[in-house]
């Protein structure tokens, strides 16, 4: 049965297809996304205090690696088979090496109501992920010899709103405890899949506004838009099983994988790479890799982790 | 009460150029500007506000002639090309000059 | 006992009079009356997936009778009565035929404190009600002669915030069912009153605004703004009682049939009938009515309702 | 840096009229408008932008001065009776003509 | 169509200031008046308006060259000294004469 | 252990001394502080409905002298020693005399997780702190003498957002009662302690902002905006113990003498004496006196508190 903040998705999505009024205001988007945020970073950081932080460290490192590989891997295929600019190239491929927090919040919604396990310090591996891609997008539109201003992209990227509310949610989480969250449970955990609807009916309705720059740039984006995710989840099957990750766990990093940015990095894009084209990478992310991914790639990642488990059991 | 004559240079682009425009208006000699949130459209297309990434902003500088001409020439070399950006200067009465 | 939402209406009218700072950002009143809209569609939906969808259909179509009836009803006793313009009289008859949703989510709470028992459909009623109206408005302005560009009104009228909002939540819920939406009731169902209380609190600072120019418009508009819905009232216990509705749904629908729009007729209204000056239709709507019905309307048309049933069965 | 001569049209109107404006921009050979949220007080009394049917907007348009006495011709004759709206325009100048 | 040379009166000042201001210009025989908000940089710091006090509004009044000219004088008598608030003056063409 | 709400306060400033891109709107800010004034009020309402009111009044006069006399000690401290102009000592002597809601928010907060009783009128006395200090400030400002609009100074402070969300809500919880509020519970007093994270997190980003003029203002002002609460503190001890109240009671009537509003007083000193710099008072409230009292003050007053007791016992 389809879960109902899919639901919200696709009438976000019908509404911005009719041309209806409905709009939400840019406040309201923020909060909503700000609880999001607070409350992954929060739930992770509970988790992470169980255990000790050096047993974490090889899948910080594992993912990290993921996150130079793909982006690595997504640029060739874009620049030579797409045959697009050097810079929208770079671009598009961080945006497919980094990670959509929204997407993850479906996904662990998806296992969540399936009553699937999954390892808790998955949120930290979300922040793992979103930075690596970001430095090598950068670094592949420039090369290394020309000066960038490093110091200001690294501001930009790790001062930026999503990791700074993530990470400071995980701090919190894991200097609180349970016990300590018990008060604010109501807002970030009871409220979660709430608010998770009404931002995903917005997503549906921006999702709506990106398929009409789509068709400008033709069926190569739109390919590379549902290919690169399916290969990357691919790769994220792979690792989460090398990683001895639970069978949800593997689901949820096949996601991450399988995700776009559509925040960071385009912000980060925005302020290094100016000569990227940002319609591009946008109208890819959110037009055709979201969607996808919440309609159809989840579930399908999910399959794949289930088989890759029963595959290695057997 | 005597009036004098300076520049009004308004500058619409995206959102996004903030932080870094005001940094060069600083550096640029502008004694001041006001920024108000905008949407709109142009030669790249629609933006919005829908969405954080869509929205344009609106600056204005009060300034003489000279850093109006500095200001606008310093962004059609570093912006023009890359971003969203449209820019225009009117003549104004100011009632204090020595502010701007 | 009065409700406390009741109260908070109380406090935003006062506030609103005696020139209080308080003033709500209009992002919280969108985001409150989305968060409404969605629950009450949600509500409603679950209930529709219980029954089949044809036996409503006879409930539907007298709605929508009414909405006509009560607009037609409405426009000359403006027109040749008040002496208003033909635009501003079709407008104004427009409102009245039409429904407001604040109104009727503040019914819905009085007769839950009171655990009064209600038909589940009156949502769908709901939207039912809004529509006809916005086109016998149209056709009593215009004529059915001049062309009107009904396409753009029909945008206007079924892809208004209102109709997509509770439509997509009626769709929701019929789809998801009580226990899908389990997730997501904490947000739409236990912060309802909450959240209609923030609501309220606005509208009082809105009514309070409407006082002003009522002065105006002299009292004609006023007498119009409280017997208009007494009238409506009885007509909508009368069908009520009618259709076999529970003593609960008859007080809803004499409620639905009393309260004057103020959100889609409106904005349908400034496109397709822009001579009508929409300072008179919102400041009776708005100054009069809504005031009016919340605080000594609803309790009427209830005991009305109750009468009615005790009189048919005795 | 050569800049020439173009007119700024700004309209303030009701909010409502968004959608319908913009479209009529389009058609009226406008290449680009830029909006601002307003609230304000006119004839037509205070709209101070509490509540949505009450909000202005601020509609600038840069344009020649034939599009733009042409659109300021068709909104007086669409809409001056009906809505409340101000319109006027002033001479600014522009570094890149061909975009307007 | 006929247009007419009008003064545009703009007024960048503290948000705080509004409820005050607005019954001034009425009293100063402003026919109308239009704000938008906006956050900026001048003499007295930056205005960000993340927070309630630090907000600034931007305030536009079309009016006659002598209206514009009291109003001016009043806000520089009563308001420059102890709040954030500049203010210029440009020429528009209006059509409706007869409105400011 | 540190409660979660004031690592979301640590969170915030130590994103804002870092130049995060890290934002909250300010419709976001406006709602939370607006659900937080009305719980604070309604919380403190249905207690009222309790006693009867005269056994109040005693406790709200002396409260109300208490507010008078600190901002009369503050004056001659900061003209004199401090050498600010008159009008800026009267202004940020105003601001020292009433109090912060946001500080009292978080003392309750403090004594709540610790299950430590206090009286329920506390938010009355809040109320009752607010005003007289703006007038006393006005006074030292301007003198009797010169014709003060004493009209619209009293609109100003009396119908102030945070004055009509507290005294509406005291009224509404007062009329309603503890099972009226029942159906807004979920809204108002479950999600407090979320969205009183979600406040401080903002107060920590306004703080950061504030640090920076604080440099230019030198230490005098620092030290003013650490030492008068502590003094202020110990003349709410004494008085708390005097008037009989609990442990509780007597650390929360500390808190609010230590505590400096950055509401109400600024924008009523921004219309009446608008000579004073605002940046002067606004750093040391929210630069030095909120983080203080936060994150040690309560902690140190509470002792003050429970000390006083013992001693009186013993
Ligand atoms: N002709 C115009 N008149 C007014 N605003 C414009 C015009 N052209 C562009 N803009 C504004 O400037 C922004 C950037 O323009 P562009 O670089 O042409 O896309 C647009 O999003 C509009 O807000
Ligand atoms: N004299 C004026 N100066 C500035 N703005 C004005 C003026 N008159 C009207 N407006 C703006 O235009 C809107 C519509 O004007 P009106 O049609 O006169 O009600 C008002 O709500 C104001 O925002
Ligand atoms: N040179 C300028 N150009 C544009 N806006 C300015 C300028 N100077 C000041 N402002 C605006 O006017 C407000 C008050 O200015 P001030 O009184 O100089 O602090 C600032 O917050 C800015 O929004
Ligand atoms: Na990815
Ligand atoms: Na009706
Ligand atoms: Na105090």
């Amino acid at each position: 049965m389809i879960d109902p903040i899919i639901l919200f998705f696709l009438l976000g999505a019908v509404a911005g297809l009719l041309r209806s009024e409905l709009r939400l205001p840019a406040a309201v988007y923020e909060f909503v996304s700000i609880v999001l945020l607070l409350a992954i970073g929060l739930k992770g950081g509970v988790e992470l205090a169980k255990q000790p932080f050096l047993s974490l460290l090889p899948h910080m490192l594992v993912v990290i690696a993921m996150g130079f590989v793909l982006t690595l891997v997504a640029f060739p295929v874009l620049r030579y088979l797409g045959r697009f600019k050097r810079a929208d190239a770079a671009s598009i491929a961080a945006h497919y090496g980094s990670v959509s927090v929204g997407t993850f919040a479906v996904v662990v919604a998806y296992l969540g109501s399936r009553q699937i396990a999954f390892e808790e310090h998955m949120p930290l591996l979300l922040v793992m992920l979103e930075v690596p891609a970001i430095l090598v997008g950068i670094v592949l539109a420039r090369g290394l010899s020309r000066e960038t201003r490093w110091k200001s992209v690294a501001h930009e990227v790790f001062l930026g709103k999503g990791i700074v509310l993530l990470l400071g949610g995980l701090l919190i989480g894991w200097a609180a405890g349970p016990e300590g969250l018990k008060p604010i449970e109501p807002l970030f955990f009871d409220l979660f899949k709430g608010f998770l609807a009404v931002f995903l009916l917005e997503m549906g309705l921006i999702t709506a506004k990106q398929l009409g720059s789509l068709r400008l740039y033709g069926p190569f984006l739109i390919g590379f838009g549902i290919v690169m995710p399916l290969f990357s989840a691919l790769v994220g099957v792979g690792l989460g099983w090398a990683m001895g990750l639970s069978v949800g766990g593997t689901a949820i990093l096949a996601t991450l994988a399988a995700s776009a940015s559509y925040i960071a990095v385009p912000a980060a894009m925005r302020i290094s790479v100016p000569e990227a084209n940002p319609t591009l990478s946008l109208s890819a992310a959110l037009g055709i890799t979201f969607p996808f991914n919440v309609l159809l790639g989840i579930p399908i990642y999910y399959a794949l982790a289930e088989w890759a488990h029963t595959f290695a059991r057997g | 009460m005597h009036s004098h004559t300076r520049k009004l240079l308004t500058v619409i682009t995206e959102a996004a150029l903030e932080g870094t425009l005001v940094r060069d208006l600083d550096r640029l000699n502008a004694h001041g500007y006001t920024i108000t949130d905008a949407r709109g459209k142009g030669n790249r297309g629609v933006r919005d506000a829908g969405w954080e990434a869509s929205g344009n902003i609106r600056v204005e500088v009060v300034c003489d002639a000279e850093t109006a001409t500095a200001i606008a020439a310093y962004l059609r070399e570093h912006y023009y090309d890359d971003y969203a950006m449209i820019l225009f200067m009117s003549d104004i009465a100011v009632l204090r000059p020595e502010k701007f």
